[in-house]
This record gives structure tokens, C-alpha cells and sequence, in this order.
């Protein structure tokens, strides 16, 4: 195995990032903890468009993509954490599950 | 095996395993400090990849912003009292699979796909390319994203103020 | 908007101006002492160790009725019967064997209230300070002593007035103020 | 009694979880805490930095300070009321000896009074000293704190060349004082208001009290209403920067302080509503000019006056006849009140109350403590200048 | 490191012996540990200027004891902080009470990376060096959360909770007045910044579009004081309020790093803000910039660093200290305010051809008004010590 | 006003209730009858006449070598509108001494009145928090009463030396060390004289 890191290695490890985060995502019951795993997600994400940007073709574009990500991903958690706190001072839990006004 | 091969080896391991320790940690304020080492990890990997300027915002918006936020609402939601912030994990066996496929799908396609590797831009000074190609190229982005980072910070405001009569 | 420039100019000129007095005071001599080097000159009332003249001490116990922490305890009994009559510094002819003088320093309040009735003016307090100890028995001063030489002649014959002790005082520095009441 | 009882959770009085919100928490600050001037207690309820209720706790110096009295002769509880406000021991043992000489009828000499008024009044000033400097201190800036405590070293070395003591005077007796000044005690006194007027006093208004940064945290910070303050009985500074002109030495003159001209300062509320932590603390600094005032009034006074025996008035015996008294002055933290009940058989009075103006002052302290943040808390303890050995006596 | 490797090879038979990779990660090792070194004994330094400064302000002497005038104090503290037992209260969350003070420590060494000391003398000049200094800001940050959280005490979370709103507030002014530098010199690299403020006093950036940057310097000055936790912003740490703030808890070796962490983020602040608005390493007379050849760049910006730690020290022993609605309201409704305005005019001078090398009269003031400053500060200083004395004697008689 | 007038016009409000009066000793003062002293509290602080909005002290009092043992509760009050002083008094038994409260009058008897039940065991009624202020929660007895006598103990501390402990103390005999010689100021003490 090559262990000289090419495009390939960082898409796997973006890859693996990705899967964490998904496993954060899907098996926390806290709020906050599964926002962090949208986090790891978003990270590894942004990963995968630097590697390209400085591998592929595109030039400059992904790293700009990338503060773009950044962005959004501050904006992202600022709302999320202002619903996470607004539905601690309803239901006095952090615990998605306690979210289930808008279920059917 | 270069220099760079070792940081990045070496890098690969700090992300992971701290990624690992935030999603799988029992303890909330370990998860959110593993975090700060994922971060500070990725950050590496952007040095490596020659894209500094994006090093430095990823630290400084990641580590001193959404982290940072991330522990006060870890420190919000929970009464000041509990010493122990334990959280629960479900379903964690079919999560773990549904997270292996994912991987293995994504590892799959990363490796299986013919990617159109060009020469690749060798590390070198961004910083003004990014800021011709915020004001040049991407301005309509650029002025959305400033007007979306200004609505979220007014929503988030607006979201968890307590009315006063309430 | 007036108010928030007054606020920044008030905010920003008064820093200034304590920033100006610090800056002098930078430059001003210096009021401390280094102490065990250089020692401060108590004036000669100061309130600090009591004493007891054991020699004059006629044991009236005046002083430990008088002490408002009962940190003096005096033992004393009557001098043997045909004993040589002896006499305090101020001619006071001393009547009872004090055995037992006692000052628990560490419960002492410094008020100077057993000096007062003292009628030979035998207990007073010295500008001596430097008394401090790791062990708080050190702080019990014992002031009788069995081999005391007292005056068997009297000093000051029945005078007309009695005048202040002075004859004899000893080491420590006398208060001049600490006249019989 | 039992040898030993097993602790219970009745002896741990304090707010429970159970009291508190979810947001709130409860913070107890002290009785090791920097900045409670003393050995003090007091809960807080906070909502992050707001406080929604505070509790003081005292008791930590609590010194049977009513029951020693009851146990020595009249001179002798005088060393005892020294250890009451230690920080201004003349005050505490001129409010004791004006009771018991009025329980005994006994009026000193002119000569005795303008020495007891002089040093009231420099007592007042080395007080407000501290006073002002802990504030200073409390709210961060440190250097104020050992100017003042540099002029305050000055007075306490002219007590300590007049009667021996620097802290625990024991200097007025009933019916006059232990001792008579020294030889250039005028002088000396005379050095000490005038460096005061032209040194201390600005420099304290420029470094300190005219500074933004204390205007703005003590302004509109723990507002006590005129009529909060009298039903607390706020007394002294406290009172008067509420804005209630009341001063005993103008009022119900003790001790000869009718001959003097001085203006009683109070509270203006020059940056925000009147009775603010600013208004308190500024009624001290004024009042300490205008002490410096009086001393140098008393010092002209003593000049003049002919030397009479300090102790001329004083009596062998203090046994005064049954009936009892309740006497005020005017101490450096507030109204002052003794009352003692004599029974006429004893030299021992039978029972000595001290109304303790920072006793009151405490006892107020919940009502303003709400809804101020936890650093107001810190300038409202500073602000009502509390010392501990008086509160818990 | 180039030295050390220069030192390595005129040990005979070291290069044939040796692999390469070897002796440049034996020279890095040794070179780190040499800056770490140097860059832990300037605390000593300044905690014993700071204690003397202290004590002379308020009529004291400050530490005398230890060595002629006190000299050694700080030595002596230093060593007994490192011998002294490290408690670890029970409750505390040990892995991160431990972590935290590194990460402090960490956080703030690391500015000194990209610090110019000289046109040579530079761990690295990056390309984003200013905007680098910002974010390694926020290391500290979640260093000092963890300690607070750590400590498993009221008080230091409060400390934390504190230090962390008050550092995450004061960097958007900090970045604002930031970019009105960059803005003027074009570049985010310190070095380029520094170079173009070359050439003498007047062409600092203090005095550049006079008096607009002399604003921005304070906005900068303010925000990197309240940023280095120093009063009249030490709320984090209020030891009137929360005893010690998020250091509460700490003992020992922990204090000790926390407390270098405070003092060299004090250097690495002020050594920015002379390398922004001061010229760096430039001489204020471009002939004062070489002795006998030799380049003293790195000690004009040690002595502008200093000068501008002992305004800290200064403005500490005078400033009662704001509270944290104050606080806020200083940084966002004052600085910001500020900041902001002023990149909005600099911005548009620059744009306007007759305005872009700043106004015509920018070098008219920068000599008088330092000269001012230096005299009238001199004159106080000549006078103030026989002033008090005087006065007294005079009201007396 | 001055006290006889206060005196005549509580009286007048009152009649009976006001069992006794002195008015012309230096500290003039009416007893009220205990049930009634809230409501005259009110009524002083209410009259415009009147308006003693200031209570200066509260103090009580224990006389237990009278005939009738009893204590007695003072109230020491001063008025802010009229410069006037007055005093009321109320007499309760030693044993199970209740009064009511005045809290709601004057805010400062809050923690008189606590101090007043911390010290001498008077029940304050309707106080709203009649806790121990000066002693510890858990102490046992009301000190300043004159039958006290202090406690051997308090949780398990001798907190009273006996007189056997005091005296060795003095002698120093309770460490097991002599007469003390290594002090100068002590060294003309024998080292086995001085002892009676």
C-alpha cells in the first residue's frame, strides 16, 4: 500500500469522518451531541472539497467552497443550539426524543 | 516515506480517534472537547493540503466559535448541578451499521472512481486568490452567505431570548 | 448619541487623569518599613508586653480584679509571722508573700485596665513587642520568683506625698503617664 | 447535654435544590470569600450572573459580646467595645461611656469633650479610610486602597503616641479619657488634615471616585429608598446617601459638637437615582472632608481651652442607681445605640444592648440584593460597609 | 535551527554518521526547547517589573526580600510554584484539569510563530500571519472552559463562562481594527506590514491618517487588554468576586503555567500591536536601525512590547475593573462601533487617489506629539518626587 | 411631641392596654399589654402625630430575680418626621414567651426579633423567618437568659475548660512541661519555684 497520501487517502478518510458522524447523528439521543456529529459530517465534507481543490482541477474553487461551508456551518449551529436551549426551557431535557410536537 | 506522508498519517489519527471518542463518548463534555482535537485535526489537513488561509478560519471559526457554542449549550442544557453529563446511546448496534455501509459505500466509490487528477495546485499563498475569488467570481454567494450568517444570528437571538412575558 | 460621546470622552479622560497619579506615584518616596531591618521607634506609652516589677508587688490583687479577660492569677499568702518588714519602690510596706504571679499573655487584651490600681505602680506595660512564639505556652509569663531581694529598708519613710516610683526602674521604660488612680 | 449529637441537616440552613429553577443555581459566597469584608455568609440564587435572592448567613464572629458585659464592671466592658467595629474603636467607646455617663449624670470637662471629639472625628476619617479603599478594592482597583490605608497608618500613629494602642484604644473612660494628648499632639494633628485636604481628598476624587469605570459600576447599583432606609433603619452614611439629612451630631449634639460648623453631606444622586452604592460611598468621602473639618475646628477649640486633668471626672467606682438607658452617637458607620439596664446592686451592668448599625445594614441587604448582578453584590456589601465584629458582637 | 545543524556539522563524522532526517529533528527538538526556554524566563521578568511597578504606585516597595531589591523574588516563587504539590480537588475532572493548562500554555506560545522579530528572526512568515495570531486565540479560549469546567467549582465555571464571552467579543473589534491595518499595508503578513512602516517614527501606522489609526490603535490596545485578561477586563478572573476565577482550584505547577500563559499572552498582544500600529521591529530613526552593523530589530520590538506591557501594568494598578454587562456594552456598542466606522473611512481614503498613501499631513505628527507625550511624562516623573513633600511643608506653614 | 404627650395620646388609642407608663426618667417608656403590640406598633408608625417610622433597637431584657420573674421586650423608636423618641415595653414570661411580631411594621425588627428568640428564647408570632441568627443552627439553650449555664460540649468539642483544666493550663502542667526557661524574659524563674 502506498502510504504516500493522495487524493484517494484523503476521500477515505473523509469518508470514515463522514461515517462517524452519521453514527453520532443517528445514535445520540442528546441534542447537542448529535449536532456534533452534523459537525464531524460537515467537516469531513469540506475535507473532501480542499483534497479536490488541491488535486483535481478546480483551482481555488473548493477552498472557497469550503469557507462557504464554514459559514453556513456557524450559522447552522447558532440556530441549532437556539432550538436546542428553546426546547430545554420546554420540555426541561435536552433529549431529541422530547421533540415530538410536530409529530403526527 | 516524505515528511508529509508522517503528518498526515499521524493527523489521520488524531481525527479519527478523537472522532471516535466524540461520537461514541459517554461523557458530553468529552465528546465536545474530543472535538476541539477533530478540529484542530482537519485544520492540519487543510495546512497539508497548502490551503492556509482556510487552516485559520477553520481554526478560528470552528475552535473559538461553533465549539465554543457547542460547550455552552452542553453547559445550558443541563442544570448546573449534575456533575456527570451522561448521554445515552440507541440503537447503537444498527446505527454502527448503518454507519459501516455508509462508510463502505463512500470508500468504495472514492477509490472505484477515476478521478480527473490534474497537476493540482502545489501549496502557495491563497489568500488574495480566495479574496479575488470572493469579490470577482462567487460575490452573489459571498453577500447571501453574510446575509444568511446575519439572519441565523438574529433567529438564533430571537429563538432562545425569554420573553418577558412569558 | 451625545450621551455615548460624553461617555467615551468621560471613560477615556478620567483613565487618563488616574493614569497621571499613578504615574507621579510611581516616583514618590516610599512610606514602608523593612521591618526586622529597620524597626519603628514605639513612643514610650505604647500598650505592648506587661511587666511586673516582682519587687514592689504587695499582692493586693487589685490588677487581676481589674483585668476584664482574668488573664493574671496571684497566689499569695500572709508573710510568716516576726518576718523583717519589706517595702515596695514607693515605700509601701509589703504585707502578703505573693507566690504565685501569673500573666497568660496569650489571653491578654492590651487595655492596660490592671495598671491602673496598681498602688505601687509594679505592673505596667512595655513598648516591647517582639514576643511572638510557635509554642502559646511561652506565653505565660511567671513573675514571682522565691529568691526576689526585696528593699527591708523602707525607701520612702512616711512622707508627706508619695512621689512617683522612679528609685529602682529597671530595664523596660517606665510610662510616664501611667500614674495611681 | 449530649457530648455529641450527630449532624443533622436542620444545622446546614441553606436554600435546597428543590427551591431553585431549573436555570438558577445556588452560589454561596463566603464565609471565606475575599470580599465579604469579615467573616460573612451569603447565599445567592443566581440566574447565570443575575441574582434572583440573596441570604446573608452572619454569626461567624459572634463573641457573646452581651453576655462578657453582663460578667465585668462598667470600665472594664470599655476594652470590650473596642472589639466591636475594630476598624473604629473610638466611636464604639465614646457611644458606651456618653450611655453610662448618662446613666450616672456625669457631664465631663470641655477640655475632655473636645479631645473625645477630635478623636472621633480622626477615627472617623482613618474608618472611612478603610471604608472607601476596601470599595476601591472590591470593585478591582487596588492602589486607592493603600493610599488610603498610607493616611489612615498617620492617624492611627498619633492614637497610638496619645494612648498606646493603634487599633484597641481603650481611651475613653467613663466620665473622660486614659490620657491626655502629648505634647504636639496639635501639630501633629494639624499635619495630618491638612496633607488630607491637599493630597489625599484629590487624589482619592481623581483616581477613584472620579473615575468612569467606578461611576459606572457603582451608579443605579442597589438603590435604597428613603423610606427602605428608615424602615431598616439604615443609619449613617447609609441613611444619608439615601438622601435623608440626619445626623446625630447635628441633630441630638453629644460631646460639645454643637460649637462646630460642618455641613452634613447626602446623597445627590449626581449619576443616577439617589441612594445608589455611588451616593453612599460619596456621603463617606464628603464626610471625611468634613470631619477634617471639625478636627481642625476642636484643634483650635483645644488650643484655647485650659488644660484640665483628663481623668478628673472619672469615678472610682461605676455602680450606678437601677434604671437604664438608651443612648446614640454618631460612630463612623451610623447610629451607634447602647442600651443598658442597671440594677443598681452590681458593678456589673445587668444587661448592655448594642444596636449595631451595620446589623441593620445587613439585615436590608436581601432587599436590595435582588435582581443586581453578582458583581453588584460585591459593591453592595462594599457600599453599606459592613465590619463583621459588629454585626455578629 | 539553520545554526544548531551548522553547530551539528563541525562535529566530525556527524554528517556521514547521521541521517539527515535525524539531526534536522534533533535541531528542531533543540531549537524548540531553546525559544520555549528564553520565551518562559520573560514572565519572571515582567511578574517582578509588574510586582515593583505595583508597589511603587502605591507607595510600597514591592519584593525586596530575595536578592538585591528583590531580584530573585520571582525566581524564587517560580521554583517554589514547580516544587509545590499540585492538589487535585476530589471532584474534579482529572484528564481535563490536567489538559487545560497546557492548552492555555499551548495557545499562547504559539503566537510566538509568526512574531517578526527581524527580517530573519521569524518562526515562519505565513501568509494569513495576522489573521493567524486571531484564531490561535481561540485555543486559549476552550482552555480556559476546561478549566473552568474541570475544576468541578461554581466559581471557576463562572470564571470560564466569563473569559470565554469576554475573548470570544473582544475579537471582532480586535479583527476589525486588525483589518484597518491590513487594509493599509495589503497584506496579512506581519513581515509585509512591518515593512511598510519602515523609514522612521512618522511612518507608523499610528499616525497614518492621523488621528483615525491613533482610534484604531486604542480600539486594538483595549480589546487586546481585555483579551489578555488584564484589568480594567479582568472579570474572568475578578479576585473579588470569583476568589480566582477559573484558576480557582489550581495549585502548584498548573497555577504556574496558567500564570506564564497570562504573561506571555501579554508579550504576544502587545508585541502585535506594536507590530500593527508601532513599525515592529523598524527603529523609530531608520539610523538607530543597525549598531556597528548589526540589525537590533528584535530588540526595538522587545522594547516597544515592553513599553507596551508596562501600559498594562499601569492601566491594572489604577482601573477599578468593569462588570460584564459593561463589559459587553464596551465591545460591542463602543469598540465595534468604532472599528467598524473607521474600516469604512480608511477603506474609502484608500480608494480616492489624492487620500490612498494617507493624508498630506501624516508626517507632521507623529515626532511632536511622541516628544509631548515623553516630556510631559518626564516632567511629572522630575517633579512628582519631591511633590508631595512640599505640599504638605507649604500648608503647614 | 414630647413623651408625656405620646404617652396621654397612646392611652387615649388604647385605654387599658397600656398597663403602665413612665415619662419622666431619662429613657421614658409604656408597657403594653403583649397581645396588643402590633397593633400599637402599627399605630405609632401610622399616626401623623405620631410617625415613629424608625425602630432603633429592640431589645430584651431578662429579670429573673424580680418577684415575678419575667423579661421584658423594648422597643426603642424614633420618628424622622418629628425628631421625638419614645419606648414601649412588653412583659412576657420566662417560660414560654410569645410576642407578637412587628416585622411588618418596621422592617429592621427582622433580625432584632431573630436575635431576640436567639438569645433568649422569645417566640416571635408570625415572624416570617424565626431562625437562629447568631449562634449555630444546631445550639441548644438561649444564652443571654440569666439562668445559662454554658455546655460541657458542643458537638463533641470541650468548649468549656473546667476549673481543674483552667488551672493546670496556667501551670502548664497540662502539657506536661515545667515552668518555661528557654525565654529571656522568663530566665529569672527557677525552674521548680514559683509554685504555690
Amino acid at each position: 500500500m502506498n502510504l504516500e497520501p493522495t487524493l484517494a487517502h484523503y476521500l477515505l478518510v473523509s469518508a470514515a469522518l463522514f461515517a462517524l458522524g452519521l453514527l453520532g447523528l443517528i445514535t445520540r439521543r442528546n441534542a447537542v451531541q448529535a449536532l456534533m456529529g452534523v459537525e464531524l459530517m460537515l467537516n469531513s465534507a469540506n475535507l473532501n472539497l480542499v483534497a479536490f481543490s488541491r488535486f483535481g482541477t478546480g483551482g481555488i474553487d473548493g477552498q472557497v467552497f469550503g469557507t462557504f461551508v464554514i459559514v453556513v456551518a456557524a450559522a447552522e449551529v447558532a440556530v441549532a443550539l437556539a432550538l436546542v436551549l428553546a426546547l430545554y426551557r420546554m420540555r426541561r431535557t435536552p433529549n431529541l426524543d422530547a421533540a415530538t410536537t410536530l409529530r403526527g | 516515506m516524505t515528511a508529509s506522508a508522517v503528518v498526515f498519517w499521524v493527523l489521520t489519527l488524531i481525527v479519527l480517534a478523537s472522532a471516535a471518542v466524540v461520537v461514541l463518548s459517554r461523557s458530553l463534555i468529552n465528546s465536545a472537547f474530543a472535538l476541539l482535537a477533530t478540529f484542530s485535526g482537519v485544520a492540519g489537513f487543510y495546512v497539508l493540503l497548502g490551503a492556509d488561509f482556510l487552516a485559520a478560519v477553520q481554526f478560528l471559526v470552528y475552535v473559538g466559535g461553533i465549539l465554543i457554542l457547542l460547550v455552552f449549550g452542553v453547559m445550558l442544557t443541563h442544570r448546573i448541578q449534575d456533575l456527570d453529563l451522561r448521554a445515552e446511546a440507541r440503537q447503537l448496534v444498527p446505527g454502527l451499521f448503518v454507519a459501516a455501509g455508509v462508510f463502505i459505500l463512500l470508500a468504495a466509490v472514492a477509490t472505484r472512481t477515476p478521478w480527473a487528477i490534474g497537476a493540482g495546485r502545489l501549496p502557495s499563498a491563497t489568500t488574495a486568490e480566495i479574496g479575488r475569488a470572493f469579490l470577482g467570481k462567487y460575490l452573489l454567494p459571498f453577500e447571501a452567505a453574510s446575509i444568511l450568517l446575519l439572519v441565523a444570528l438574529i433567529g438564533a437571538a430571537l429563538i432562545v431570548r425569554k420573553r418577558e412575558d412569558a | 448619541m451625545k450621551t455615548w460621546f460624553a461617555d467615551l470622552w468621560s471613560g477615556f479622560y478620567t483613565v487618563l487623569v488616574g493614569m497621571d497619579i499613578t504615574w507621579r506615584h510611581l516616583f514618590t518616596p516610599k512610606v514602608v518599613l523593612q521591618y526586622p531591618e529597620q524597626k519603628w521607634t514605639l513612643p514610650p506609652k505604647s500598650r505592648m508586653r506587661l511587666h511586673l516589677k516582682y519587687e514592689d508587688c504587695i499582692g493586693c490583687g487589685q490588677c487581676a480584679r481589674a483585668c476584664p479577660v482574668n488573664c493574671i492569677s496571684i497566689k499569695a499568702d500572709k508573710r510568716a509571722a516576726g518576718s523583717a518588714p519589706i517595702y515596695a519602690a514607693n515605700g509601701q510596706a509589703i504585707k502578703l508573700d505573693v507566690k504565685v504571679f501569673d500573666i497568660d499573655m496569650s489571653l491578654c487584651c492590651y487595655c492596660n485596665l490592671c495598671t491602673y490600681p496598681c498602688p505601687t505602680d509594679c505592673i505596667y506595660m512595655t513598648p516591647e513587642y517582639e514576643f511572638a512564639s510557635t509554642d502559646i505556652r511561652d506565653h505565660l509569663y511567671r513573675f514571682a520568683k522565691p529568691d526576689a531581694v526585696f528593699l527591708t529598708v523602707n525607701p520612702k519613710p512616711p512622707a508627706p506625698a508619695p512621689a512617683p516610683a522612679a528609685a529602682a526602674a529597671a530595664a523596660a521604660p517606665k510610662p510616664t503617664e501611667g500614674g495611681a488612680a | 447535654m449530649s457530648a455529641t449529637r450527630p449532624i443533622t441537616s436542620a444545622d446546614t440552613v441553606g436554600w435546597r435544590i428543590d427551591d431553585i429553577g431549573p436555570d438558577e443555581m445556588i452560589l454561596s459566597m463566603g464565609p471565606q470569600h475575599p470580599s465579604t469584608h469579615g467573616v460573612l455568609r451569603i447565599e445567592l440564587i443566581t440566574d447565570g450572573e443575575l441574582v434572583r435572592d440573596a441570604r446573608p448567613h452572619i454569626g461567624y464572629l459572634h463573641r457573646c459580646f452581651e453576655k462578657h458585659c453582663e460578667n465585668v464592671d462598667y470600665p472594664g466592658v470599655i476594652p470590650y467595645t473596642d472589639r466591636l467595629d475594630y476598624v473604629a474603636s473610638m466611636g464604639n467607646s465614646l457611644g458606651y461611656c456618653l450611655a453610662v455617663e448618662k446613666l450616672l449624670a456625669i457631664e465631663p470637662s470641655p477640655y475632655v469633650q473636645t479631645i473625645r471629639v477630635i478623636m472621633a472625628e480622626l477615627q472617623r476619617i482613618a474608618s472611612h479610610c478603610v471604608a472607601i479603599g476596601t470599595y476601591g478594592m472590591d470593585l478591582g482597583a487596588f492602589t486607592p486602597f493603600l493610599h488610603l490605608l498610607r493616611d489612615r497608618e498617620k492617624i492611627l500613629d498619633v492614637f497610638e503616641w496619645t494612648c498606646g494602642a493603634r487599633l484597641l484604644y481603650n481611651y475613653n473612660w467613663v466620665g473622660g479619657v486614659s490620657h491626655d494628648v502629648p505634647e504636639g499632639f496639635v501639630k501633629a494633628c494639624r499635619e495630618i488634615v491638612s496633607e488630607f485636604d491637599q493630597i489625599t481628598y484629590p487624589e482619592l476624587v481623581n483616581l477613584l471616585i472620579g473615575n468612569k469605570i467606578f461611576i459606572s459600576r457603582t451608579a443605579g447599583v442597589g438603590v435604597v429608598s428613603r423610606e427602605l432606609a428608615i424602615s431598616y433603619d439604615l443609619t449613617g452614611p447609609n441613611l444619608r446617601g439615601s438622601g435623608v439629612k440626619y445626623d446625630l451630631r447635628k441633630d441630638e449634639p453629644y460631646s460639645g459638637y454643637e460649637n462646630y460648623t460642618f455641613e452634613v453631606p447626602v446623597g445627590e444622586g449626581q449619576y443616577g437615582p439617589k441612594g445608589s452604592c455611588f451616593d453612599r460611598n460619596w456621603v463617606r468621602v464628603v464626610e471625611m472632608k468634613e470631619s477634617a473639618r471639625i478636627v481642625s475646628q476642636a484643634l483650635d477649640r483645644l488650643e484655647k481651652l485650659d488644660k484640665t486633668d483628663v481623668r478628673e471626672k472619672v469615678p472610682k467606682r461605676v455602680k450606678p442607681a437601677k434604671g437604664e438607658v438608651f443612648a446614640r452617637s454618631e460612630a463612623a458607620r451610623g447610629n451607634l445605640g447602647y442600651y443598658v439596664v442597671a440594677d443598681g446592686t452590681a458593678v456589673n451592668p445587668y444587661r448592655v444592648k448594642v444596636k449595631s448599625p451595620c446589623f441593620t445594614a445587613m439585615s436590608a441587604f436581601h432587599h436590595v440584593a435582588r435582581g443586581v448582578m453578582i458583581a453588584d453584590i460585591i459593591a453592595l456589601i462594599g457600599s453599606f460597609d459592613v465590619v463583621l465584629g459588629e454585626i455578629d458582637r | 535551527m539553520d545554526a544548531l545543524l551548522r553547530l551539528f556539522s563541525l562535529i566530525p563524522g556527524w554528517d556521514q554518521n547521521v541521517p539527515a532526517w535525524a539531526s534536522i529533528s534533533l535541531a528542531g527538538l533543540l531549537a524548540a526547547g531553546l525559544c520555549l526556554g528564553f520565551i518562559s524566563l520573560g514572565p519572571v521578568g515582567y511578574v517582578y517589573v509588574e510586582r515593583k511597578l505595583a508597589g511603587f504606585m502605591q507607595d510600597r516597595l514591592g519584593p525586596m526580600r530575595v536578592g538585591p531589591w528583590g531580584l530573585l523574588q520571582t525566581i524564587a516563587d517560580t521554583i517554589k510554584l514547580l516544587f509545590k504539590e499540585a492538589i487535585f480537588p476530589a471532584a474534579v475532572n482529572r484528564p481535563l484539569f490536567v489538559v487545560a493548562p497546557c492548552l492555555v500554555v499551548i495557545g499562547a506560545f504559539m503566537g510566538f510563530a509568526v512574531l517578526p522579530f527581524s527580517p530573519t528572526w521569524q518562526g515562519t512568515d505565513l501568509d494569513v500571519g495576522a489573521f493567524y495570531v486571531i484564531a490561535i486565540g481561540s485555543l486559549s479560549t476552550v482552555g480556559l472552559i476546561m478549566a473552568g469546567w474541570a475544576s468541578n467549582n461554581k466559581y471557576a465555571l463562572f470564571g470560564a463562562m466569563r473569559s470565554a464571552a469576554q475573548i470570544v467579543s473582544y475579537e471582532i473589534p480586535a479583527v476589525m481594527s486588525l483589518i484597518v491595518v491590513v487594509m493599509i499595508a495589503g497584506s496579512l503578513s506581519l513581515q509585509q506590514i512591518v515593512a511598510a512602516q519602515a523609514g522612521g517614527l512618522h511612518n507608523w501606522f499610528l499616525w497614518k491618517f492621523f488621528p483615525l489609526n491613533v482610534i484604531a490603535f486604542l480600539v486594538f490596545f483595549t480589546a487586546t487588554l481585555a483579551e489578555c485578561n488584564r484589568t480594567p477586563f479582568d472579570i474572568p478572573e475578578a479576585e473579588s468576586e470569583l476568589v480566582a476565577g477559573f484558576h480557582t482550584e489550581y495549585s502548584g505547577f498548573f497555577f504556574a503555567m496558567f500564570f506564564l500563559a497570562e504573561y506571555t499572552e501579554m508579550f504576544v498582544a502587545s508585541a502585535m500591536v506594536s507590530v500593527l500600529f508601532l513599525g515592529g521591529f523598524a527603529a523609530p530613526l531608520p539610523v538607530l536601525q543597525t549598531v556597528a552593523g548589526f540589525d537590533i530589530g528584535p530588540v526595538w520590538l522587545i522594547a516597544k512590547a515592553w513599553a507596551l506591557v508596562f501600559v498594562h501594568m499601569w492601566l491594572r494598578w489604577t482601573l477599578p475593573r468593569l462588570r460584564v454587562d459593561q463589559l459587553m456594552h464596551v465591545a460591542w456598542k463602543v469598540l465595534l462601533p468604532i472599528a467598524l466606522f473607521l474600516i469604512v473611512v480608511i477603506g474609502g481614503l484608500l480608494t480616492a487617489p489624492a487620500t490612498a498613501g494617507g493624508f498630506p499631513w501624516d508626517p507632521w505628527f507623529g515626532w511632536p506629539l511622541t516628544a509631548l507625550l515623553c516630556g510631559y511624562l518626564m516632567l511629572t516623573a522630575l517633579r512628582a518626587w519631591r511633590w508631595h513633600a512640599r505640599q504638605v511643608r507649604e500648608a503647614v506653614a | 411631641m414630647t413623651p408625656a404627650e405620646i404617652c396621654t395620646k397612646l392611652q387615649e388609642k388604647f385605654g387599658a392596654d397600656v398597663v403602665s407608663a413612665l415619662v419622666e426618667a431619662a429613657s421614658p417608656y409604656v408597657v403594653v399589654k403583649t397581645e396588643r403590640i402590633a397593633e400599637v406598633a402599627a399605630f405609632c408608625k401610622a399616626d401623623p402625630a405620631l410617625v415613629l417610622d424608625n425602630l432603633l433597637c429592640l431589645s430584651a431584657v431578662d429579670f429573673h430575680k424580680e418577684k415575678e420573674p419575667r423579661m421584658e421586650v423594648v422597643y426603642h423608636l424614633f420618628s424622622y418626621t418629628h425628631f421625638h423618641r419614645f419606648a414601649l415595653k412588653v412583659h412576657v414570661p420566662r417560660e414560654g414567651a410569645r410576642v407578637p411580631t412587628v416585622e411588618a411594621t418596621w422592617g429592621a425588627a427582622n433580625w432584632h426579633e431573630r436575635e431576640a428568640w436567639d438569645l433568649f428564647g422569645i417566640v416571635f408570632d408570625g415572624h416570617p423567618d424565626l431562625r437562629r441568627i447568631l449562634l449555630p443552627d444546631d445550639w441548644e439553650g438561649h444564652p443571654l437568659r440569666k439562668d445559662w449555664t454554658d455546655p460541657d460540649f458542643y458537638r463533641g468539642m470541650r468548649v468549656k475548660p473546667t476549673e481543674q483544666m483552667a488551672d493546670k493550663a496556667m501551670k502548664g502542667e497540662e502539657f506536661g512541661t515545667g515552668p518555661f526557661q528557654h525565654d529571656p524574659f522568663n530566665a529569672h524563674v527557677p525552674v521548680s519555684g514559683g509554685e504555690a
